[in-house]
């Protein structure tokens, strides 16, 4: 039956590649038997939680193919077959041939490979062909991201990633190739038993961690996410990075651990919470906005993470089980809610042109769904009851209030929570602002009033995210109760573990909610219509002739909050004040320069290239030198012939 | 008398060409001679045929490792070659018989088990291809040329002077100073260490000069970059695994001798150093033919890392000989395409090929892919084999440079491919004959890279156990 | 026998300093020649006891290539070139005869430590060989005048000539012949760059050919 | 059944008891002053007559800038709801309803800085933006205090965390949560809840364009936070568990009141800080919580 579906998965996305360029509908259709297929398979494996294995009868690389599809690869590849279909159905409208001719074609093909590329990361269970889908994947993100190529910004971007990318790569080359060479076979599994191979958890951390985002390695992230098509920003940052998680989940489950990787796993999660944060309330760009914000959830995923791989250590199912639970849950809650953010943000950029914040600004008049639909988005991403992303938060939060009551060990989390709730207030400061500036208030620019509210293939994705997001709120059980299996495999010796998750009272507290606060809302409405309104203008404390520059802008908003992290993301900023009578235009030009990115990796690759001078001057057609140097040679080998040998 | 009709077949094609009268028709030689000999090398590999131990020429199992792949590699440059001369008004009549004659000579050196007859086929390729190098007769040429004959001369004197050094062991240690491999592979204990291993030393740089190690690469991004594409491809593809397979026979004579370790450890230090060197040219190059030149000097020092950790690491070397070759020759040849419709090679020149030359273009972007290990290509998996051979031996250290390295070119590779393919194109001067993509440019490289593809996603047996063969041969198990 | 033989290489040697010491392309060129053919004549010399008359072919065939052939042609190019002399060397002649003599004497005393075999170890065969590697070293990397760099060349292959004379016992005829055929070429094909050379930069100064660097 | 019954006489004592609060801090501060001073329940005529009133609404807000006060009242009510009542305990509790509690909270924020920034007021943003950068240190004590009740009682469930420290620790939590408590409901000397036009105010700009019943929303949810806060602070000072149930309460009843007067004298005392100090207030707030964190830590090693 799974071996039928994936197959369909497989085969109608290797139509769609072949058949994308030319029949947009039949490649539309193709991809939706896909997502389809795709997500009965999964849903399958995490409710019967019997996974799935596939052994092919034929060498490919040398080595027998070899597909497992158990929970934990189950889960992302929900996510996978999900955001693939409704990215599709947006992209049929948002990067259609119309509007782009030249790129729409290639866009087609390669986010069916990407789709493939991803379900083959999460299916392959040999070491080899592992690598050979995850490099493919790499490959197919770099193409999108590229897709339209004639934009300079987003070539470099994608080079950014490229080479970020690859940097990961490598460290997995050293790592399978380890594995491989200690193990014996490249085929993988759990291999607790030798506990020499605990160090090779950090070579997984580096490489996997590159994709995921993890914060000092979260470089390329910004300005691809940024750069990139929205529906291809939306599936990197929902579905990507997640390939990355899914790598440091996979392997933190399978190797022996190191003593104090639960406490680098929560360490690298607090940075990336909170500095990510930081950095997403700084910026002004939305779509950055939201690429930091990315940073963010995976340091809260890193979190919940640390805290189950130090249960393990310390032989505690119930927090580490609650931890784990919402872990996964924050995984497939931030694939979620990040692409209906992203889908939002593409369909502003589509309707205005612009990513920047200072130029937007009422939008809610002229595009009201998806101004509704964003701000649903935005509270869910502040972790907000009664919405999926506090029922993932909540759970992670037990977890380590559990650890911290149990006044063991582990109570050393208590930072982590308190870096917890300051990112989560932060969050809700940065989204109170994208949601203020970008569809509140008075439009700042002349396209932002001009604005129109993007078509039903672009809407229709948003509002079924809208609806899966919800439904996680009001009945978290449901969803609890598979996510459970999936964490029995990642720590087997845990499966009769109780969580103590009162998932069903909070479902219930979440949906008398919901109702109060829609009853609340319509009833306040109807008092309003039986009191009457009289329009007016907004009230400036007698200032009579507002203009729509007079509003808060974006830097302004975050000005205090970036005030305590001007540490990290040294604003810079061009002012040119009012002077003299008849004074000219004033304006203040304001950038956050990627600190990493060009404070700590500049230096490095500046010494790099520094390096590389000195051999180019090695290059310089002097010949007599050329044979100077054969005869170094002879003269170096020979001198180390006579250390080592004689 | 198979293995001399390896030679000789190219040699009398050689001589034939030499006397065609017809420019139009001659350049079909290569292929043909190329297809005659590729076939007999194929027939060869499949039925190995009886080795004499003492001869002096045989297609012995490690000539039958490398050999074909390099005949394949010859053939399919022939076919680019029809295509390419047709598209040069220089006469042709130098040219064609020096193909033949650098293809019977790799044959030779690639079969010889005789020290003398290995230097003799080396220097004799050496200078066959002095005329391909000057082929476009610019002062720049000339100047390349020299360049390789006095380094590559320098390296090949050293190593012919370590060849005598090896036969001066085996008198020392009693023996007849017969400098047959058999006879110094039997004689192997009682070679005089000293003059083994100053032989060794000897041999490394000079056979390591035409491999293009560093630091003795210095005449490898000239010669590459103002030779045709197609002599890069042969030079980098044939000529370097000559001298490869030398060193390999010889690194077998000092195992032999007891002095493997001491071996092992340069041609490990040299490896990584050449990896090293290449790579942070690749970050400064400005020309995407030196470029190959470079990454060919840096495949080099991957080879004899490879070689450092024995066995298996061996049979990974062998692997990549074949992977490199097919992969860098698609590159040369697409790279040549390039050159020739913008008329430079410079980076700086050159921009926005993926508007002029759409198909060249893709190849050349999948061939960088190949050449820098990307899956599903055959450098990956030889490359992905060698890194898991050094760190089963615990050569940790070793990997993490090596592995640093390879990041280091591949910033390197990718940087310069995209600014040439990229971007907006500038309008060239170069006659528009020059910018059709015919089938002879095209299909030539995309075959390389099919086959680089095929290579590595199913090896085929037969290269396989040839591989193991070659292995046994060189490390015979007690 | 030994004497004689040390004669031979004993000159060759001194031709080394000569050829180092000095500036005159047209001296350089003989030296060089001179040393070819005192050191073609050796295996006359060893094989004395075993005359045959393939010997006496390899040596009119190395005297022929080494002693005129070669001082030819270099002398036509360096006539078409018009130059007679090197000025500016790399190294300055000095030096270089500094260096060279260093040379000579290094190669004597490491001789000492060499495991040689009985009929080496007395003679200034080994040293002798050893001299003119180096020399043909400092010449290569010393000189910047592409005739002068031949020359060193030359002087290298003469080296290694003496020292192949070691094993001319052991190694066989057709072999010898094909190293000797293949250094000919060699000289030969390098004499036609040499002379392409001159007409593509009318000059044969080394210096001039830096166009190709990073 | 009795469960409704339960949550809606909770809902009706947070209901009608919230605004007195106000009412009192006013006397006090009046009596102070030796004013006379409004009546102690002139918020609830003042919520009366606005709940009457008509609407003036900007001509650039949406339907939200109506709906946003009525969610934020919602939540503010339901978290109140979740809080045990002394020896009354909650009505309804499961383990980690003290997150919800918190994050009904933040909901309340989200949705008056949504208010504000309808209407595209330069006031109004500056009150959200500094509300919610505000509300990230303030956050981060209240999580520090739950976290010493979470150490302190083993328990992650409001109806039973509430085992109080003894000694100085109580106290510094006592005077950390207070100051979390000036901050959250806006009073000096964070804010001046007396005076609109002021441009270094928080809460009271946000509101600047409500009218009518949103205002009364608005007003009327203030009170219920306010009276939130008093009762968390009082029950996570004092052991009001140990006591019988109407003992306990009307203990709870009067520490809240004491709360209150305390509240009116620091706002007639003290001035209103300028406004570079806010956050190094609030700091001292949150270490004034985590000293006591620390304590229980200590104690248990």
């Amino acid at each position: 039956m799974i071996a039928a579906l994936l197959g369909i998965f497989g085969l109608s996305l290797l139509l769609a590649i072949c058949v994308g360029r030319t029949h947009p509908r039949i490649w539309l259709g193709l991809n939706s038997i896909t997502a389809l297929s795709g997500l009965y398979a999964a849903l399958l494996v995490l409710i019967t939680t019997q996974p799935w294995l596939w052994h092919g009868g034929f060498l490919l690389g040398g080595e027998t193919p070899f597909l497992r599809l158990d929970g934990i690869s189950a889960l992302f590849l929900v996510l996978v077959c999900l955001v693939g279909g409704l990215g599709a159905l947006y992209a049929h409208e948002y990067w259609s041939e119309h509007h782009y001719p030249r790129s729409a074609p290639n866009g087609r093909c390669w986010w069916s490979a990407l789709t493939l590329s991803m379900g083959l990361v999460l299916t392959c269970a040999n070491g080899l062909h592992f690598l050979f889908a995850w490099e493919a994947f790499a490959l197919c993100a770099y193409f999108l991201i590229t897709l339209d190529h004639d934009n300079k910004e987003a070539r470099k971007a994608g080079w950014l990633y490229l080479a970020a990318s690859h940097a990961g790569t490598m460290a997995l080359f050293a790592f399978f190739s380890a594995l491989a060479a200690r193990t014996g076979t490249w085929e993988l599994g759990p291999v607790h038993a030798q506990a020499g191979l605990a160090p090779l958890f950090w070579l997984v951390l580096f490489g996997f961690g590159v994709k995921a985002g993890m914060f000092p390695l979260h470089i390329w992230l910004p300005s691809a996410h940024a750069n990139a098509p929205s529906h291809v920003s939306a599936i990197m940052s929902a579905v990507a990075i997640k390939m990355g998680v899914y790598g440091i989940v996979r392997f933190s489950g399978w190797l022996p651990m190191p003593d104090n990787a639960g406490w680098v796993l929560l360490g690298f999660g607090c940075a990336s919470a909170l500095l990510g944060i930081a950095f997403a309330l700084a910026q002004n760009d939305i779509k950055r906005l939201l690429a930091y914000c990315s940073v963010e959830n995976v340091g809260i995923i890193l979190i919940g993470l640390g805290l189950s791989v130090l249960a393990v250590q310390h032989g505690q199912p119930v927090w580490g089980k609650a931890a784990l639970a919402g872990t996964f849950l924050h995984v497939l809650n931030h694939g979620l809610f990040k692409s209906l953010l992203f889908f939002g943000a593409g369909s502003v950029l589509h309707a205005t042109g612009t990513r920047d914040m200072s130029r937007l600004g009422g939008l809610w008049k002229v595009m009201p769904w998806t101004a509704g639909l964003f701000a649903v988005g935005a509270l869910a991403v502040s972790g907000l009851p009664p919405l999926n992303g506090f029922v993932g938060e909540w759970a992670i939060y037990q977890g380590l209030l559990r650890a911290v009551a149990q006044k063991g060990p582990a109570v050393g989390v208590l930072p982590a929570v308190i870096v917890l709730a300051g990112a989560g207030a932060l969050a809700l400061a940065a989204f109170a602002k994208a949601v203020g500036i970008v569809f509140l208030g008075a439009p700042r620019s002349k396209p932002a009033a001009n604005a129109v509210e993007c078509g039903g293939l672009m809407g229709t994705p948003m509002f079924l995210l809208v609806t899966i997001m919800i439904a996680i709120g009001l009945l978290p059980g449901l969803f609890f109760r598979p996510i459970m299996g999936v964490v029995a495999i990642w720590a087997p010796q845990w499966a009769m573990a109780d969580p103590l998750l009162a998932t069903r009272t909070l479902g219930g507290t979440h949906t008398l909610l919901l109702c109060a606060l829609l009853a609340g809302g319509f009833l306040m409405l109807r008092k309003i219509r039986n009191n009457g309104t009289r329009p007016g203008l907004t009230w400036d404390c007698g200032y009579v002739a507002p203009t729509a520059h007079m509003q808060y802008s974006s830097g302004s908003f975050a000005g205090i909050a970036r005030g305590w992290f001007f540490w990290l993301l040294r604003p810079e900023m061009a002012i040119q004040r009012v002077r003299g009578i008849f004074p000219g235009k004033a304006r203040v030009l304001e950038r956050i320069p990627e600190t990493v990115l060009e404070k700590i990796i500049g230096p490095g690759v500046q010494a790099i290239s520094f390096a590389a001078n000195g051999a180019k001057r090695m290059q310089h057609g002097r010949l007599h030198l050329y044979i100077l140097y054969v005869f170094l040679g002879v003269t170096a080998l020979g001198l180390m012939v006579l250390m080592g040998g004689i | 008398m198979n293995p001399y009709l390896l030679i000789i077949i190219p040699l009398i094609g050689a001589l034939l060409a030499a006397l065609w009268p017809y420019k139009k028709s001659r350049p079909y030689f290569l292929p043909a001679v190329g297809l005659a000999h590729t076939a007999l090398c194929f027939r060869l590999l499949a039925k190995p045929p009886a080795v004499d131990p003492v001869a002096w020429l045989a297609f012995d199992p490690l000539a039958s490792a490398i050999l074909p792949g390099v005949s394949l590699l010859f053939l399919i440059c022939g076919c680019y070659a029809v295509s390419f001369l047709r598209l040069k008004e220089q006469d042709n009549r130098v040219f064609v018989p020096a193909l033949l004659l650098v293809l019977g000579l790799l044959s030779a050196g690639h079969q010889a088990r005789h020290l003398g007859i290995l230097w003799i086929a080396t220097e004799a390729v050496t200078l066959a291809c002095v005329p391909l190098i000057h082929f476009s007769g610019t002062p720049k040429s000339f100047e390349a040329t020299w360049k390789y004959l006095l380094v590559g001369g320098t390296g090949i004197a050293l190593s012919l002077l370590g060849s005598i050094c090896l036969g001066y062991a085996s008198l020392h240690g009693g023996g007849s100073g017969d400098i047959t491999f058999a006879a110094l592979l039997e004689h192997g204990p009682n070679l005089s260490r000293v003059w083994v291993l100053t032989a060794w030393v000897l041999l490394l740089v000079g056979y390591g000069t035409k491999m293009g190690l560093a630091p003795m690469h210095t005449w490898k991004p000239d010669a590459y970059g103002e030779s045709p594409g197609i002599v890069g491809a042969l030079l980098a593809g044939g000529v370097t695994s000559v001298a490869f397979v030398a060193l390999l026979r010889i690194k077998s004579v000092v195992d032999a001798a007891g002095e493997g370790v001491v071996a092992s450890r340069t041609l490990l230090a040299i490896g990584l150093f050449s990896t090293l060197v290449a790579a942070l040219f690749l970050l400064r190059t400005r020309d995407f033919k030196r470029m190959l030149a470079y990454s060919s000097v840096e495949h080099m020092g991957i080879l004899c890392i490879a070689t450092s950790f024995g066995g298996a690491g061996v049979w990974a070397a062998l692997f990549h000989v074949w992977n490199n070759g097919l992969t860098k020759g698609a590159l040369f040849l697409s790279a040549g395409n390039l050159q020739r419709a913008a008329n430079s090679s410079s980076i700086d020149n050159v921009r926005g090929m993926s508007k002029v030359l759409p198909r060249t273009s893709i190849l050349f972007v999948v061939g960088m892919f190949a050449i820098t290990a990307c899956p599903p290509f055959g450098p990956f998996f030889s490359e992905l084999l060698i890194v898991r051979t050094g760190l089963g031996a615990g050569h940790g250290w070793a990997i993490g440079l090596f592995l640093l390295c390879l990041l280091l070119a591949f910033f390197g590779i990718s940087r310069i491919v995209f600014a040439v393919v990229d971007g907006r194109p500038r309008l060239y001067k170069s006659n528009p004959a020059l910018r059709k993509e015919s089938a002879g440019l095209i299909l030539p490289p995309l075959i390389l890279l099919a086959a680089s593809l095929w290579l590595g996603l199913f090896t085929p047996d037969i290269l396989r156990d040839a591989w193991s063969a070659a292995v046994l041969q060189l490390s015979p198990m007690p | 026998m030994n004497d004689t033989l040390n004669l031979l290489i004993g000159l060759a040697m001194g031709f080394n300093l000569l050829a180092l010491g000095t500036s005159r392309l047209p001296v350089l060129i003989r030296a060089v020649a001179i040393q070819g053919v005192l050191l073609g004549l050796l295996p006359l010399v060893l094989e004395a006891h075993a005359l045959d008359w393939h010997l006496v072919l390899i040596t009119l065939a190395t005297v022929a290539g080494k002693g005129v052939l070669i001082p030819f042609m270099l002398t036509r190019a360096m006539r078409a070139a018009g130059i007679a002399r090197e000025l500016e060397p790399f190294i300055g002649y000095i030096p270089s005869l500094l260096l060279g003599a260093a040379g000579t004497i290094a190669a004597v005393a490491v001789t000492r430590y060499l495991p040689l075999l009985p009929e080496h170890a007395g003679n200034l065969h080994v040293p002798g060989a050893m001299a003119l590697i180096l020399t043909g070293f400092i010449l290569l990397i010393g000189r910047t005048k592409a005739i002068s760099q031949v020359c060193g060349y030359l002087v290298l292959e003469n080296g290694i000539y003496l020292a192949g004379l070691l094993l001319i016992g052991s190694t066989p005829i057709l072999v010898e012949f094909g190293i000797l055929l293949d250094v000919t070429v060699g000289i030969f094909v390098i004499g036609i760059i040499v002379d392409r050379i001159q007409r593509a930069f009318d000059s044969l100064d080394t210096r001039k050919l830096t166009a190709l660097h990073e | 059944m009795p469960l409704f019954i339960d949550i809606a006489l909770r809902l009706l004592c947070w209901l009608l008891l919230a605004p007195l609060l106000p009412g009192v801090i006013n006397k006090v501060k009046a009596w102070v002053a030796g004013r006379q001073g409004p009546p102690v329940l002139q918020l609830y005529y003042d919520l009366a007559r606005l709940w009457r009133k008509g609407v003036v609404m900007s001509s650039l807000a949406s339907p939200g800038f109506i709906i946003a006060p009525a969610v934020a009242w919602t939540a503010v009510v339901t978290a109140a709801l979740l809080l045990p009542l002394a020896g009354a305990g909650t009505a309804f509790s499961f383990d980690g309803d003290v997150l919800l509690l918190v994050y009904l909270l933040a909901l309340a924020r989200f949705c008056t800085a949504w208010g504000a920034m309808e209407t595209g007021s330069a006031f109004e943003g500056m009150g959200a933006a500094r509300e919610v950068s505000f509300a990230v240190l303030a956050e981060i004590g209240i999580i520090t205090a739950i976290l010493t009740l979470v150490v302190q009682s083993g328990s992650i469930a409001l109806s039973s965390m509430f085992e109080p420290l003894s000694g100085p620790g109580a106290a510094l939590l006592a005077v950390g949560l207070f100051i979390i408590l000036l901050a959250e409901n806006c009073r000096v000397p964070f804010d001046d809840p007396n005076t609109h036009l002021e441009l270094t105010m928080i809460h009271e700009v946000m509101v600047l364009d409500h009218s009518g019943p949103p205002l009364a929303m608005i007003l009327h949810g203030a009170a219920v936070k306010l009276m939130l806060f008093s009762v968390f602070l009082a029950q996570a000072v004092l052991p009001l568990s140990e006591l019988p149930l109407l003992a306990s309460v009307s203990v709870l009843a009067l520490s809240v009141l004491l709360v209150t007067v305390a509240v009116g004298l620091v706002e007639s005392l003290t001035a209103r800080l300028a406004f570079k100090r806010v956050p190094l207030l609030l700091t001292i707030g949150f270490l004034f919580c985590l000293f006591p964190l620390l304590l229980t830590w200590m104690g248990d090693l």
